[in-house]
């Protein structure tokens, strides 16, 4: 009875996790801002390791939450690297700003 | 209900594609990228494909993001004018689609157990990683011995990415050393605090992981590559936060190019030892007196191999691109 | 046996493939030796398993001990050999007599890194040609793909960027429909193994899986091997790449696809797939044809002398098919003899061209004006290739046409058409190659006047040795003649008779 | 499980096809290397579902697993997706070399300034 219940859960969770990754996808899609896209695509990347530690037990294979915690820094790491991008965009923009003036 | 959500995620893995093709913004096309990755990522976990999600996730997620990333801050974003035929070019897209469509007729039933695809080869592979190697996770047995050529060949194309880009752009008017970049390109993400003090605390762990990765491979998903994408991580964050010149001082050209091309020649010496001490090209049963030993220690070392060759690699790809902002 | 000589179809990948990360680390001076050493090595090796299979018949390998389904295997015969002559002995007299050469096109400073690339080209096509692992193909596939890129990058002229990278895209989509396509037959089949795909697709043949997979191959490796209409990467490709490495890539790389081809076809489907034999003549015959004369007919209007050149590899790739198409024992014999004798006119006439460059600036038809006179030995030697180029009896070239036109000769009325075509095409290569001639024996000589007219003594060496194989291979094509006349019996031996 | 096997290959093949109108029609480099990326990706898709059985699970022997999915395409994926990103980094050095020597990363303007 409590397994079941417990598999209950798991399908619930799994199901609230894609409906908020389908609405994170959405939001990447239609913008408007690059800064709306680069948060829709973290916070897809935050769903993705839920729905991996979800499934991870949903499949009894609870050894494949390395899997997990690597998504986990992966995703961080992808934001730096946009981070910096967005960086050197805007200090690139000022240098030929000034080489116009 | 599994199949539910296979179904949810490959659809919208196909609004993703569309979406990726449609954008004007190279930029946003690079963020659906991502997310594309990561939902064929989970697709794959769903699919038994723990390795394999693992390496998608560190490949297209991660790697691939922060290449064309690199490359984007160096070309530009915007791609201008659309396409060229489009009529011609859909009709061809069309008509070939139509025949990998026909292809799929008559296949074996979707996880059919009779198909051929378990019932051929594979049992073996299942059947015998435990008797000759001892080691739980088949993939690995097979990556690293049953097929290890293949993968001593993957190991030479990641070689010869590195090399090429390395030979691209060591020449050409971007190619300068005697200029120092502007202070902007060399600065990092060193003045903002909330990036520099959470990423430094986490660039630890982050290796850790990647060393946890590289030696639990026989046991768990993952292994040399997965590692070696991981380590490379691990720096590439710190060259963010602390500027390429520093992550450079940390690990200098040579000892990466050295990381490449030592990693390459350790998982040859380990093939041709197993000539000189008696087997063919590969064979690790020979290399220790119990031949289950032997196995273990080979794929230990091949690991290895792969993971120094996909560190040095990526990394001086990433160095390679950064140098030539300017 | 000696227990060295059991390992030979392994070490012939190897020792090139383990040699480039070597070329990194060497000091820099040191790296143009060692890739020539490798790569003459590679040659001996090569020398070595033709010798053993001429005498024994074929060698095969099990890749880690592992028996062959399971394993990877390894696998050396007729049509292996030759081949592996080509790749290695193309590759030795490039690297051997192009040192000056590669140096002004690369550049001192990043040379290790071009030579790197080059030994694993060289390992590549060397892997595929002794793989009898349909996926490990695809992996030698992508390494030597990889590493071409890079050989043609490294020309001094901008435009090979763009034409690089062209050359990628469309290789890349190539390797991943054969990759698609052994999928399929791997979702038939359950293997890899070409043998025991051969035998385990006879079940399955007539599913719609193989005949897509069939599709996939063919278009995938027809584009690697740039069979007409599928080669608009290669002109480009060949004309900015540095001289040596066109006279290399030139010579085996489009080669190696086409021995794949030839491979799956015969050994995989031919005996499997209803009507065989009639889609070759259907499909693959037209499509050569159509590659001799179009490919002919542009080079007649080049200016430019190495896309002359390209253009007409893609009318002997043309030949070639056209030999494979006509599925008999004459028509393989000349496939294959062709894939010999056109590499070592082609990769003759490149390397005449290498020495001629620094003398002709654009190397445009114009700028040959005065070569003959200038550089007459090197201009005699680019002369005996292009002789052989056309057929003229008496060089190489010749043998392989005359086995064509016999082979299409057997066939009767349909027969004389296609001899047709082979002497037209023939006529156009003595326009082509005539205009060269002209040109650099009545033209005017450029304004100023050449920087350094004597070409160095190994480039020398290396295109003389390539021009009197040219001749003597023309005389006495014993050796390549047992080689593909057995190669097109092996082939043939898998086509129910 | 039919209805998804048969989704998994029309996946397949629309994505194969969306990656390959990508790589053909767009004029912009980096826009042909990402269709060549989705491209690859598709193929990825069709050898691991053709690698799952079903009732099995990965195939790492576990305390309770029996049966195992497959793991040959599985090897076959990894090297296959590491050729993928190992060509994609080339094609990128390559455009970024373009940049630098033409100004510009569409093709058309490429060809445009050749012609000159």
């Amino acid at each position: 009875m409590a397994e079941q219940r417990a598999e209950f859960m798991y399908y619930a969770v799994t199901l609230a996790t894609l409906v908020t990754m389908g609405l994170a996808v959405v939001r990447a899609i239609l913008g408007p801002t690059l800064y709306d896209r680069v948060l829709a695509m973290n916070m897809f990347g935050t769903k993705t390791v839920l729905l991996l530690a979800v499934v991870a037990f949903l499949f009894g294979r609870p050894d494949f939450l390395d899997l997990v915690l690597t998504y986990a820094l992966i995703n961080f790491i992808g934001v730096f690297a946009v981070l910096e991008f967005f960086r050197i965009r805007a200090a690139r923009r000022q240098d030929s700003g000034e080489a116009g003036r | 209900m599994t199949v539910l959500f296979g179904i949810f995620l490959l659809t919208l893995l196909l609004i993703t594609a569309v979406a990726i093709v449609r954008a004007r913004n190279l930029f946003v096309a690079v963020m659906l990228m991502g997310i594309a990755s990561l939902l064929i990522a989970a697709s794959f976990l769903l699919l038994d494909a723990a390795d394999v999600a693992l390496t998608e996730a560190a490949v297209g997620a991660g790697v691939s993001t922060v290449l064309f990333l690199s490359a984007l801050s160096i070309t530009s974003e915007r791609e201008r004018a659309s396409s060229s035929r489009p009529l011609i070019s859909l009709a061809v897209v069309t008509a070939a689609a139509l025949i990998v469509i026909y292809s799929t007729f008559d296949k074996p039933r979707f996880g059919d157990p009779e198909a051929p695809v378990h019932s051929h080869v594979s049992p073996w592979y299942i059947e015998k990683t435990e008797e000759y190697m001892e080691i739980p996770n088949m993939v690995t047995a097979v990556l690293g011995s049953f097929r290890g050529y293949d993968t001593l060949g993957e190991v030479f194309v990641v070689l010869v990415a590195g090399i090429g880009v390395l030979f691209l752009l060591s020449g050409g008017p971007g190619f300068d050393s005697g200029k120092s970049p502007p202070p902007w390109a060399k600065a990092g993400l060193r003045h903002y605090l909330i990036p520099r003090v959470a990423g430094r605390l986490l660039i630890p762990f982050i290796l850790l992981l990647g060393l946890y990765i590289q030696f639990h491979g026989e046991y768990g998903p993952g292994g040399g590559f997965q590692a070696g994408a991981i380590i490379a991580a691990a720096v590439i964050l710190y060259a963010l936060l602390e500027g390429e010149q520093n992550a450079l001082k940390v690990l200098p050209r040579p000892v990466l190019i050295g990381l490449m091309a030592g990693g390459a020649i350790l998982y040859g010496a380990v093939g041709v030892l197993g000539i000189l001490m008696g087997g063919n090209f590969l064979d690790y049963s020979v290399l220790a007196a119990d031949s289950v030993k032997g196995q273990q220690r080979g794929i230990l070392l091949i690991e290895a191999g792969v993971g120094m060759t996909v560190t040095g690699v990526l990394l001086s790809i990433f160095h390679s691109f950064a140098a030539r902002r300017r | 046996m000696n227990p060295l000589a059991a390992q030979m179809p392994a070490l012939q990948v190897i020792v090139p493939m383990l040699m480039a990360p070597f070329v990194l680390l060497l000091p820099r001076g040191l790296s143009w030796a060692a890739a020539a050493a490798a790569s003459l090595l590679a040659f001996g090796i090569a020398a070595q398993l033709t010798a053993t299979v001429i005498d024994s018949g074929p060698v095969a390998y099990q890749m880690g001990s592992w028996p062959a389904p399971y394993g990877i295997e390894l696998s050396v015969d007729a049509l292996s050999a030759l081949l592996l002559l080509v790749v290695t002995g193309a590759s030795s007299l490039a690297l051997v007599g192009g040192r000056a050469s590669l140096a002004a096109a690369v550049g001192e400073d990043r040379e290790h890194y071009f030579y790197a690339a080059w030994l694993l080209a060289l390992a590549g096509l060397a892997g595929i040609a002794v793989s009898a692992d349909a996926f490990n193909i695809f992996v030698f596939m992508e390494i030597s793909s990889l590493a071409s890129y890079v050989l043609v990058a490294g020309g001094p002229d901008r435009r090979a960027l763009p034409a690089v990278f062209k050359y990628l895209i469309m290789g890349t989509v190539g390797a991943t429909f054969y990759l698609i396509g052994i999928g399929l037959i791997y979702m038939m089949t359950g293997t890899l193994n070409l043998a025991d795909m051969e035998l385990r697709i006879a079940e399955v043949a007539d599913k719609e899986p193989i005949l897509a997979a069939a599709g996939f191959i063919t278009v995938g490796l027809a584009l690697k091997a740039a069979i007409f209409p599928l080669h608009v990467w290669l002109p480009n490709a060949y004309t900015y790449a540095p001289h040596i490495a066109t006279a290399f890539l030139a010579a085996c790389a489009t080669k190696v696809s086409l021995y794949v081809l030839l491979r799956f076809d015969f050994f995989v489907f031919q005996q499997n797939l209803s009507g065989h034999a009639f889609q070759f003549a259907a499909y693959l015959m037209p499509l050569a044809i159509l590659g001799i004369l179009v490919g002919s007919g542009v080079a007649m209007f080049e200016r430019n002398v190495k896309r002359l050149l390209a253009f007409s590899s893609v009318a002997q790739i043309g030949y070639i098919m056209l030999g494979a198409s006509l599925v008999s024992i004459g028509g393989l014999t000349a496939a294959t003899l062709h894939l010999f004798n056109h590499a070592l006119a082609k990769g003759g006439l490149f390397l005449a061209i290498a020495a001629l460059a620094p003398l002709a600036a654009g190397l445009r038809l114009k700028d040959m004006g005065g070569m003959a006179r200038q550089a007459p030995w090197t201009f005699a030697a680019f002369v005996v290739a292009g002789l052989s180029l056309i057929g003229i009896p008496g060089t190489a070239g010749f043998v392989s046409k005359w086995y064509l036109v016999s082979a299409a000769m057997a066939l009767g009325a349909p027969g004389i058409a296609l001899i047709g075509v082979v002497v037209l095409g023939s006529l156009m290569a003595v326009v082509y190659v005539w205009r060269i001639v002209e040109s650099a024996c009545f033209g005017e000589p450029p304004e100023n006047p050449a920087r350094s007219a004597a070409v160095p003594r190994p480039l020398g060496a290396a295109i003389w040795t390539a021009a009197l194989a040219n001749v003597y291979f023309g005389i006495a094509p014993g050796l390549p003649l047992r080689l593909s006349s057995s190669a097109a019996a092996t082939l043939l031996g898998h086509v129910p008779a | 499980m039919q209805v998804l096997g048969i989704y998994y290959y029309w996946v397949f093949a629309i994505l194969l096809m969306i990656g390959f109108y990508a790589v053909i029609a767009k004029l912009n480099l980096v826009k042909k290397l990402i269709g060549l990326t989705l491209f690859q990706a598709a193929v990825f898709l069709l050898y691991i579902a053709m690698g799952k059985m079903e009732g099995g699970t990965a195939p790492i022997y576990g305390a309770s697993a029996e049966a195992f999915s497959s793991p040959l395409p599985q090897v076959l994926i990894l090297t296959a997706i590491v050729v993928g990103i190992s060509t994609t980094a080339l094609g990128l050095g390559i455009v970024v070399r373009i940049k630098e020597e033409y100004g510009s990363i569409q093709e058309d303007e490429i060809q445009e300034i050749d012609r000159r």
